[in-house]
């Protein structure tokens, strides 16, 4: 069960204001940066809802991203919709396909559940990259950035757009943390505890899983949005399954199941990939290292470890008797 | 003094699965401005990027170039889809780029830009001269296979387009799972059972090597002959082919035993540098660093004049005589159409047949000319 | 002939156990008892080797007792935990004879045979998965497990939990059987009774340590102390 | 375009070959992975590897210095693996393990790359192979067949050892419950290394057999991943059976997909993994139950 | 209230209920007996959809239900217990209570307010820990209490649902003598509307609580009637009640 505290508030601040400070003050490269760790940490904070709050960890929500970009850049460019009409019915498609995605993988656990996303993912994926209609394998050009000059704000200008993006993500976050505190979050939290039990108590338990996959599939669909305007050019490899993959990584690095953790992965994996690639053009060795370093550190990820150096016993505590439990959870259904 | 060099970004894979592409442009590149940087008269400052062959991330790198580093020419690019996402930047920024692989149709079609010039080919380009060159041999009816990707059907649609007009016949085509297909038997028991009298493909990288050994495990070479787009026996590959390559016939706007005094320089040069033949690819770097030479040499120094320069350039290379055809920006150059066989040092390529130098039809491209 | 002096242990940072002592005596029968939650069984899982131990000590045998469970059953323990712990994934007979060594030495010697004399119900159920067996038909098996590792000290946490009666005396005289034959044992018991008509001493556990110690008659004979500490 | 008998044949022996090659892959994983609920992402990297020795080895001793020698150069890695990463991981929850494996797979595929370089390496068919059989009125590679073969033999072994042997009980029982198993006097870290490193081996095995067939390339490794996870979550976690069931109908579907529905082959495989996930969400086989 | 009939169910070769027809009446408080592996738990998973059973039906208040799917049985008012504790053990004691809570109240899939937090929820949670002993436990996480506590948790969870029928599988195994009596007690506090059906090895409490007995062997109802005739019964003694202090 999502539970806020110091610490998350603490980091929470700390990054806003990071993010912020960045944004007002960075060159153009920095900007860019900064925007596709904000979009990243969009993507990763709808994969954190399903995976670490619900134990649906999956292998589609890049998938899910592409189809959100696809829908927008095809609504607009193609079809002529208004940028935020085409927004809206991009959303509204993301989710309906997670909801359905949800539904049928709903019963399914662990291994099974992450592969049977994978096979959604990949489908949507090939039919993508080898449908003409969708430009094939070379993409999409000539999307729209939302119009809000009604604000007085030009978001074709770099600064406007991460600024713009940066707000979205915290109304995403927000957005979050109600869904984990509804009714439907705390079921949530069940289901993932035992399922079993949920359903002699009488929930409908596939149901609560779709709706927690279609929101989550939504976020995902959001951030598919931004990226498309963000690079205004679209490919199929935004729908590829290592998409998925590095979103899971980057949760995984950040913290399962914290919210603020998968934040902080992204912007540590973002600045790690970037820094090293100048550096070195075998920065996925150096990089495959970190990870495997973070993980034998023996932490819940980066914010595991920023806890544990927090130093909060009852968190301790608390973080490892929910580790444990969703190990063993994942593991008995393998 | 350093102000007065030209920065040049490259932009190409250093990482994923075309980084032996990306090296080799890079080591052909690096080969050019050692052998006629001196004629410039301006130094060149190179600023590389790795754009691991993903969209977003070349578009990111390209914007780093353009906006940060402020390089005054850009060149690279080895896939489409990363051509197709700098595209509008570098047009919209007026950063001339010069294209040194990608070969997608449209990027010199209705895509093209007068700041994106082409040095190195287009799909269509070089299969279309193999349709009428096949029917002169007396081949018929021909199965036709290609990954399910933009490039693939280009290629053999630029294949199928000149031969059936030529009057033959495609019997059979298949487009195979881009690099999902690892097992060609199941596409090559078909084309068996087709009744071809020859297969056409393209296939490149990994997919060719494993595609050229199954259809000689299979043996099917003696009764159905292998022809295809030049990729398929590239040396970048054929080694690894090995004995199975020998006697395919496919066409290419270069190979590494054309004779002319250009390509035995080059060539000469190259494998000071790296021990290796070099490859179409290599060709590409080194010509598009000699085009940017060329340009430098005619006085252009900014984006604008190094754009406008570039697409007038003209210079016989290894490949042969090379022009650019200023209606689409795309390179014109010869088709070589050659037999993989057995030599001295391994497999060499055998030039069977020159074909002349074709502009691409316009595609749709209509350009502005840059303003002087 | 194992002997816990002091010792400290838990689960993680919960710290049960707090400078818990006894002893078992070579060829006796010693019953730990105590309320739920005493740390009982926290004790045995000590003693395997499953829970670290933070001070202490514990010898058997007369040598420092090894903390890996896999070095101390190969120094001749067998236990049989409170959740059984059967191998969902083998069936009865490969539940049985992958514990099938000779670690210990108690004669006579348990095959196969004698343990299914034991428990002829699990004959029955021989090439079922473990998992299919009913509560008490897994708690046959893991007693009859312990016993085929032939070894010098048996330790049984809750043998009679979820058994009905006539099982739970079918169980008590063969228990009977094995002490008769010199096997010392170490029974942990919610079930008075039946732990004191076995147990020549006694250990009550009470707030992780021992709060009482004694033979079988005295604790049946005390009824202040089985109010105080048992509840009964 | 009528096929003959001949044709049908030829195509069931590709399946049947590609079943194989997945097999070797996929009983390895599922050794690892189903076995030791051990997420070893990295598998496939393991494979690559097998090629690649396989390639170093050929080239200075022949196909069959590669054949014999990889497998065992891959247990080699898989032994400083384990020692190194995976005993410490075997505890931690799977997202640990999904995160290491993950950058295992980095690291090894910029390793490769840089001990091999980035253009593809080839063996050539040994010679006791090479050429083709005549078999059931067709003309085999008899390599394939040899692949086929092989195949068979490893599922054969391996059903022996893990399902009537003791040693293969206990490696389920340490499987089910790993201290219990040690309460019961069972050595389960040296049951689980060895366990891991006959995984290894087996795909060094299968990277040395596909070599010859396929081109080695550093991103060979990530290419097989995804087609053996389907595999073994098709067939169902853990189980030979499992695994065996899923490679050969993930290589008859791949194979008669490719020719009777060409415009759906890329779509097909996963369209049949989802379907079989909703009908069995555990898989066909799954060791439990 | 609770019917069962000619209920059948194998598993494999192993015949575990045979025909088997049972009546509740509301308000009926039902102990079943039976030796170990008698399938009384496979009874109890085939009542509330857990297990399909090869043949025969369950009806609930009249309604065939035998089709209906766990979480609509539940939803109808049928609740229980698990031999083998089954809770969310992350989670503190109260949350565990407030998830059951939800559900019964139908806050559990809202998306705009925090079921938890409701007052409906919160008064069945306080309720019912206190019915069940709980109230100094509440915030307590399930993971970290002794085993007593999680089984007074495990029939609790059961009972904020607001049942109208609730089983109940050997709510006291492993609780020691103190616990025992308490939930002794919790049986007579609970209304006396409430169908149970209690599966339990302790003879006393069975004898005590129950209005009928049943007794299941080889997956067979061999007696089905009043505690005083069960008592008495020689069957029963013979399959069943041999104590070892008889010896
Ligand atoms: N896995 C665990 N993590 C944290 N605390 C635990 C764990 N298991 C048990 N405890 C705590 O340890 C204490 C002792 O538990 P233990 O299981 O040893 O009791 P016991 O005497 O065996 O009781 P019972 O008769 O109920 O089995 C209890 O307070 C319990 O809360
Ligand atoms: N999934 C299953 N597959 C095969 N057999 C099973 C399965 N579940 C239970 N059984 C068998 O059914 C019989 C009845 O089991 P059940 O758990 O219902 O007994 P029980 O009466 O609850 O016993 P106990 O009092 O020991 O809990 C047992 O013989 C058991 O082996
Ligand atoms: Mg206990
Ligand atoms: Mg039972």
């Amino acid at each position: 069960m999502f539970r806020h505290n110091a610490l998350r508030c603490t980091v929470l601040l700390l990054l806003a204001a990071a993010a912020l400070f960045q944004a007002l003050t960075a060159g153009y490269f920095g900007l860019e940066i900064l925007t596709e760790i904000l979009i990243l940490a969009i993507l990763v904070l709808a994969l954190d809802i399903a995976a670490g709050f619900g134990g649906m960890v999956s292998l589609c929500h890049g998938a899910l991203m592409g189809v959100g970009a696809y829908a927008y850049a095809i609504l607009s460019a193609k079809a002529g919709l208004s940028p935020p009409v085409a927004m809206a019915a991009a959303l509204a498609l993301t989710g309906g396909c997670a909801w359905v995605i949800g539904a049928i993988c709903a019963r399914s656990h662990g291994i099974y559940f992450i592969m049977a996303t994978l096979a959604f993912g990949q489908m949507a994926y090939s039919y993508v990259f080898e449908a003409p209609v969708f430009g094939g394998d070379d993409g999409l050009g000539g999307i729209a950035r939302l119009d809000l000059s009604l604000i007085g704000v030009d978001l074709n200008d770099s600064r406007s757009f991460a600024l713009f993006c940066l707000a979205v993500l915290g109304a995403v976050y927000g957005a979050s943390v109600l869904i984990l505190r509804s009714g439907l979050g705390r079921s949530l939290a069940g289901v993932m505890h035992n399922e079993q039990r949920m359903r002699a108590l009488g929930l409908t338990v596939w149901r609560v899983k779709a709706d927690v996959f279609g929101l989550s599939g939504m976020i995902a669909g959001l951030a598919g949005v931004l990226a498309a305007q963000h690079v205004m050019y679209i490919s199929p490899g935004l729908l590829s399954w290592t998409v998925s993959g590095e979103a899971l990584v980057v949760v995984i690095l950040g913290g399962l199941g914290t919210l603020v953790g998968p934040l902080v992965g992204a912007a540590a994996f973002v600045l790690l990939k970037h820094e090293l690639s100048a550096l070195t053009p075998h920065w996925h060795l150096v990089v495959g290292v970190i990870l495997i370093a973070v993980v034998m550190s023996r932490a819940n990820g980066i914010f595991g470890w920023i806890e544990a150096c927090w130093g909060g016993r009852a968190e301790r505590r608390a973080a490892k008797a929910v580790r444990k439990q969703k190990t063993k959870e994942v593991l008995s259904d393998a | 003094a350093a102000e007065e060099n030209i920065k040049v970004g490259l932009l190409l894979p250093f990482s994923g699965v075309y980084a032996a592409l990306g090296n080799d442009i890079e080591a052909g590149f690096s080969v050019a401005l050692e052998q006629f940087g001196s004629e410039a008269g301006t130094g060149f400052d190179i600023v590389r990027e790795d754009t691991e062959v993903k969209p977003p991330v070349a578009l990111g790198k390209a914007k780093k170039l353009i906006l940060q580093d402020k390089v005054d020419v850009m060149a690279g690019v080895v896939s489409s889809g990363v051509l197709g996402a700098v595209r509008d930047m570098v047009h919209g920024a007026g950063v001339p780029l010069i294209v040194a692989n990608a070969g997608n149709d449209e990027a010199t079609g209705t895509s093209c830009s007068p700041y994106i010039t082409r040095m190195s080919f287009s799909n269509g380009q070089v299969n279309r001269p193999m349709g009428q060159w096949m029917y002169d041999q007396g081949i018929r009816k021909v199965y036709t296979l290609a990954p399910d990707y933009a490039a693939g059907r280009q290629m053999i649609g630029g294949f199928a387009g000149t031969f059936t007009a030529a009057g033959g016949e495609i019997v059979g085509q298949d487009f195979t799972p881009f690099q999902k297909t690892q097992d060609f038997g199941p596409y090559l028991a078909q084309a068996k059972a087709s009744g071809a009298d020859a297969v056409y493909v393209f296939y490149a990288g990994g997919e060719a090597i494993s595609f050229v050994k199954q259809y000689d495990s299979f043996g099917l070479k003696a009764d159905l002959p292998l022809y295809g787009s030049g990729f398929l026996t590239s040396p970048l590959y054929v080694n690894a082919e090995g004995p199975a390559a020998e006697g395919v016939i496919t066409a290419l706007h270069y190979v590494p035993t054309l004779d002319n005094a250009a390509n035995a320089a080059f060539v000469a040069a190259f494998e000071a540098k790296t021990g290796r033949l070099p490859s179409e690819f290599a060709v590409h770097g080194y010509d598009a660093a000699r085009a940017l030479v060329e340009a430098a040499k005619a006085g252009a120094r900014d984006r604008a004049s190094l754009a406008d320069a570039l697409r007038q350039v003209s210079f016989d290379g290894p490949r042969g005589k090379l022009s650019i055809d200023s209606a689409t920006n795309n390179i014109v150059q010869p088709v070589y159409v050659y037999e993989t066989v057995a030599g001295e040092g391994g497999l060499t390529q055998k030039v069977l047949a020159e074909l002349p130098a074709e502009a691409d039809p316009a595609n749709g491209c209509e350009m502005a000319p840059v303003s002087n | 002939m194992l002997e816990l002096s002091g010792i400290e242990s838990g689960y993680g940072e919960t710290q049960v156990l707090h400078g818990l002592s006894l002893e078992a005596q070579q060829g006796r029968v010693l019953a730990i008892l105590g309320r739920n939650g005493a740390g009982k069984s926290t004790t045995l899982k000590t003693i395997m080797g499953l829970l670290p131990l933070k001070s202490g000590k514990i010898v058997f045998e007369g040598k420092p007792i090894a903390r890996q469970p896999y070095d101390v059953a190969k120094s001749g323990i067998a236990y049989v935990p409170e959740t059984r712990d059967i191998f969902p994934s083998l069936t009865v007979r490969e539940n049985l004879e992958i514990a099938a060594k000779r670690f210990g030495g108690a004669a006579p010697e348990w095959t196969m045979e004698r343990v299914l004399d034991l428990f002829p119900r699990l004959g029955e159920r021989m090439d079922n998965g473990g998992t299919q067996l009913s509560g008490g038909e897994q708690q046959m098996l893991a007693i009859a497990r312990g016993l085929l590792m032939n070894p010098r000290l048996l330790i049984l946490d809750e043998p009679t939990e979820g058994l009905a009666p006539i099982i739970v005396k079918l169980i008590h005289d063969k228990l009977q059987d094995l002490k008769a034959a010199g096997l010392p044992m170490i029974i942990v018991e919610q079930n008075f009774g039946f732990a004191t008509s076995l147990a020549d001493d006694v250990v009550v556990v009470g707030k992780g340590q021992a709060v009482w110690t004694g033979s079988a008659e005295e604790i049946r004979a005390d009824e202040a102390a089985q109010h105080t500490w048992l509840g009964v | 375009m009528a096929h003959d008998l001949g044709f049908w044949t030829l195509q069931a022996l590709n399946a049947l070959q590609l079943s194989m090659l997945l097999f070797l892959l996929s009983i390895g994983l599922t050794v690892i992975f189903g076995l030791m609920h051990f997420v070893n992402l990295a598998h496939g990297s393991l494979y690559a590897l097998g090629a690649y020795f396989a390639a170093s080895l050929a080239a200075i001793g022949g196909y069959w210095m590669g054949f014999f020698l990889a497998p065992v150069a891959v247990a080699g890695v898989g032994i400083l693996l384990y020692s190194g990463l995976i005993r410490r991981m075997r505890k931690s929850g799977p997202m640990a393990q999904v995160l290491v494996t993950f950058g295992l797979i980095f690291v090894m595929l910029d390793l490769t790359r840089i001990f091999w370089g980035d253009l593809a390496l080839a063996i050539d068919v040994p010679t006791l192979f090479a050429g083709r059989v005549e078999l059931l009125g067709i003309e085999y590679p008899a390599y394939r067949l040899f692949i086929i073969g092989l195949g068979l033999a490893i599922f054969a072994a391996l059903a022996f050892v893990l399902g009537r042997t003791q040693i293969g009980a206990m490696i389920r029982a340490g499987v089910d419950n790993d201290a219990m198993a040690s309460c019961l006097g069972i050595n389960v870290e040296r049951l689980f290394f060895i366990v891991f490193c006959v995984g290894c081996a087996l795909a060094g095995l299968a990277g040395v057999v596909a070599a010859p067939l396929l081109s080695v390339t550093p991103d060979m490794g990530l290419q097989i991943l995804i087609p053996t996870l389907i595999v073994i979550v098709i067939g169902g976690l853990g189980s030979l059976k499992g695994a065996i069931a899923g490679s050969l109908i993930y290589g008859f579907v791949q194979t008669f997909g490719a020719v009777l529905a060409p415009q759906l082959a890329s779509v097909l495989i996963y369209a049949l993994l989802a379907a079989v996930l909703v009908i069995k969400p555990v898989g066909l086989f799954p060791a439990k139950g | 209230m609770l019917e069962t009939r000619n209920l059948d169910k194998s598993f494999g070769a192993v015949h575990v209920t045979r025909d088997v027809s049972l009546k509740l009446e509301r308000g009926e408080r039902r102990v079943i007996l039976g030796p170990n592996g008698a399938g009384k738990t496979t009874l109890f998973n085939q009542l509330v959809g857990e297990l399909t059973p090869d043949s025969g039906s369950v009806h609930l208040a009249g309604a065939d239900v035998t089709a209906l799917p766990v979480a609509k049985r539940a939803r109808r008012g049928l609740s229980r217990s698990y031999q083998k504790n089954t809770l969310f053990d992350g989670l503190t004691v109260e949350e565990n209570l407030g998830l059951a809570a939800a559900v019964h109240t139908g806050s559990a899939t809202q998306l705009w307010s925090d079921s938890l937090a409701k007052p409906e929820v919160r008064e069945i949670v306080e309720e019912v820990a206190e019915q069940v002993n709980l109230t100094d436990f509440l915030q307590a996480r399930v993971s970290e209490v002794s085993y007593g506590v999680r089984r007074q948790l495990e029939v609790g969870v059961a009972l904020a649902t607001r049942p109208h029928v609730l089983l109940m599988d050997e709510p006291t195994s492993g609780v020691g003598p103190e616990m025992a009596k308490g939930f002794h007690d919790l049986l007579n506090n609970l209304p006396r509307d409430l169908t149970l059906l209690i599966i339990e090895h302790d003879m006393d409490l069975a004898f005590d609580v129950a209005d009928t007995i049943t007794v299941l062997n080889y997956g067979e109802v061999v007696f089905d009637g009043l505690p005083e005739a069960a008592r008495g019964s020689s069957l029963l003694k013979e399959i069943y009640l041999g104590s070892w202090e008889d010896a």
